[in-house]
């Protein structure tokens, strides 16, 4: 159902998806998240220039995702939203929650700013 | 007399992707703007991922029905479910700044549509009406 | 029992595009080939086309039904119009030989479906049966 | 519903068409085809790159074209075919009868090398 690449980086972690996440989609990505989340992974980047639709599951899983980070002093980031994505966000009012950049550099710099 | 068309899936999150297709396109045909039919899209999507999740308690071979009504100053969404009677006073989205996974949907819902109805006065199921205005033309 | 989706549209040309999608992604769910997926979708395309001008004698508010079952081994489709009694007869591709325009729709949607039946015993309008095998599952 | 360029190359013309071509769109190549026609053209290029879909009703009008540009000693050439679009002409077995070409380039030079 949808594509999930993921490759290593230094200490993080690029997550690619590809799809639509949705009721269907979203456990999937829930389960790759949470499998780095349980390994304490230090930052957590996640591509989603090829999701073109999100619905609130997934947004739930982000939420979910983040807040689990947050505990161990993980670090989740989100960029390339298209359009429609970046409604959803706007729309639930998370836009402010969450870390989002206009893409891979952008969020990898804001990432090495912090350190 | 309206135009309608008539979707129906049964109440499997795999077909809901067929739903979003044939509501998007319906949404531009008619002339919604591509970010209005996005959202409106989003909120039939969410009301079927409802219907499935609490109507139905999980996955189902039970349908979900949707009826869109074309009007000249609206469309008109009916998505009927024969699933778990809904109890109206719990459908309600969570406080927004109480920042949580879930409770969303019906927060998208009534911020994207006109009107939302739940109608739970059938013999089985429930029906849910979502009315959409064209811009200007309320 | 089949797994059932059902779409209507009115018989506008304007709206067969929704179909093509349904349809389209629902093979592909199921199993089908992208290059399997487009001819059935073709198939289907083909048969709305014929009934919005040959049962509806042109665009309509009358709708076309199209239901689509889901067996273990194929997928029938059953496309319903409300239109003019088709003469069962008459319905027939031209010899392809004869290279003018026209007259191929009959002759693709019986190249691409593995069976299709023409069904005037209704009341009112006709049905077109459709069924399509999955590969090496007959 | 279509959006169809087109544009004159010495004394060919070039037709861009995008988008699905179906009982709702083809008698909108109908009537460019036509006028063309009517003008007596002497080479039409009818470029498919962005036709995902197209229905026998589109095969018809270039048929039709085709036909009618005969006629007058008139070319018409199609290229740049879609999967499914190819599809449409093998199984209607017109893929013989049209001058079909991968790409414009190739197109063109088999208008100037009859010529
Ligand atoms: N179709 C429905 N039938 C019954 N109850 C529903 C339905 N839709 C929503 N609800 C109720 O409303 C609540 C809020 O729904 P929602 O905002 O979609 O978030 P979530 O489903 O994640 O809790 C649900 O928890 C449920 O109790
Ligand atoms: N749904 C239908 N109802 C009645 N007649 C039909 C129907 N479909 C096809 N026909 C008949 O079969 C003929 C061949 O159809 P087709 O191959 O689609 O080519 P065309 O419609 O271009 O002639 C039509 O001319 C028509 O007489």
């Amino acid at each position: 159902m949808l594509d999930i690449q993921s490759k290593k980086v230094d200490n993080a972690v690029i997550i690619n998806i590809k799809g639509d996440v949705d009721l269907y989609s979203s456990p999937q990505i829930r389960k790759v998240l949470l499998e780095l989340i349980q390994k304490e992974s230090p930052a957590i980047f996640v591509d989603l220039q090829e999701v073109n639709y999100m619905d609130s599951s997934g947004v739930a899983t982000l939420v979910e995702a983040l807040q689990r980070a947050k505990k161990y002093g993980g670090r989740l980031f989100i960029y390339h939203l298209q359009g429609a994505v970046q409604d959803v966000f706007e729309l639930s009012r998370l836009d402010k929650v969450f870390q989002i950049y206009p893409d891979e550099t952008e969020a990898m710099k804001a990432y090495h700013d912090e350190n | 007399m309206p135009e309608t068309l008539e979707f129906m899936i049964p109440a499997e999150p795999k077909y809901l992707k067929i739903n979003r297709l044939s509501i998007k396109l319906l949404c531009e045909l008619i002339g919604f703007s591509t970010v209005e039919s996005n959202n409106i899209t989003l909120a039939i999507d969410e009301a079927c991922s409802n219907v499935i999740r609490h109507a139905y308690n999980g996955p189902s071979k039970e349908p979900i029905h949707i009826k869109c009504n074309i009007y000249g100053n609206k469309i008109e969404f009916l998505i009927r479910d024969f699933g778990r009677k809904a109890n109206v006073d719990q459908i309600k989205s969570r406080e927004l700044d109480e920042i949580r996974p879930g409770g969303l949907g019906v927060h998208l819902i009534k911020t994207v549509m006109d009107e939302v109805m739940y109608d739970t006065n059938f013999e089985k199921g429930n029906q849910l009406k979502l009315i959409k205005h064209f811009k200007g033309r309320k």
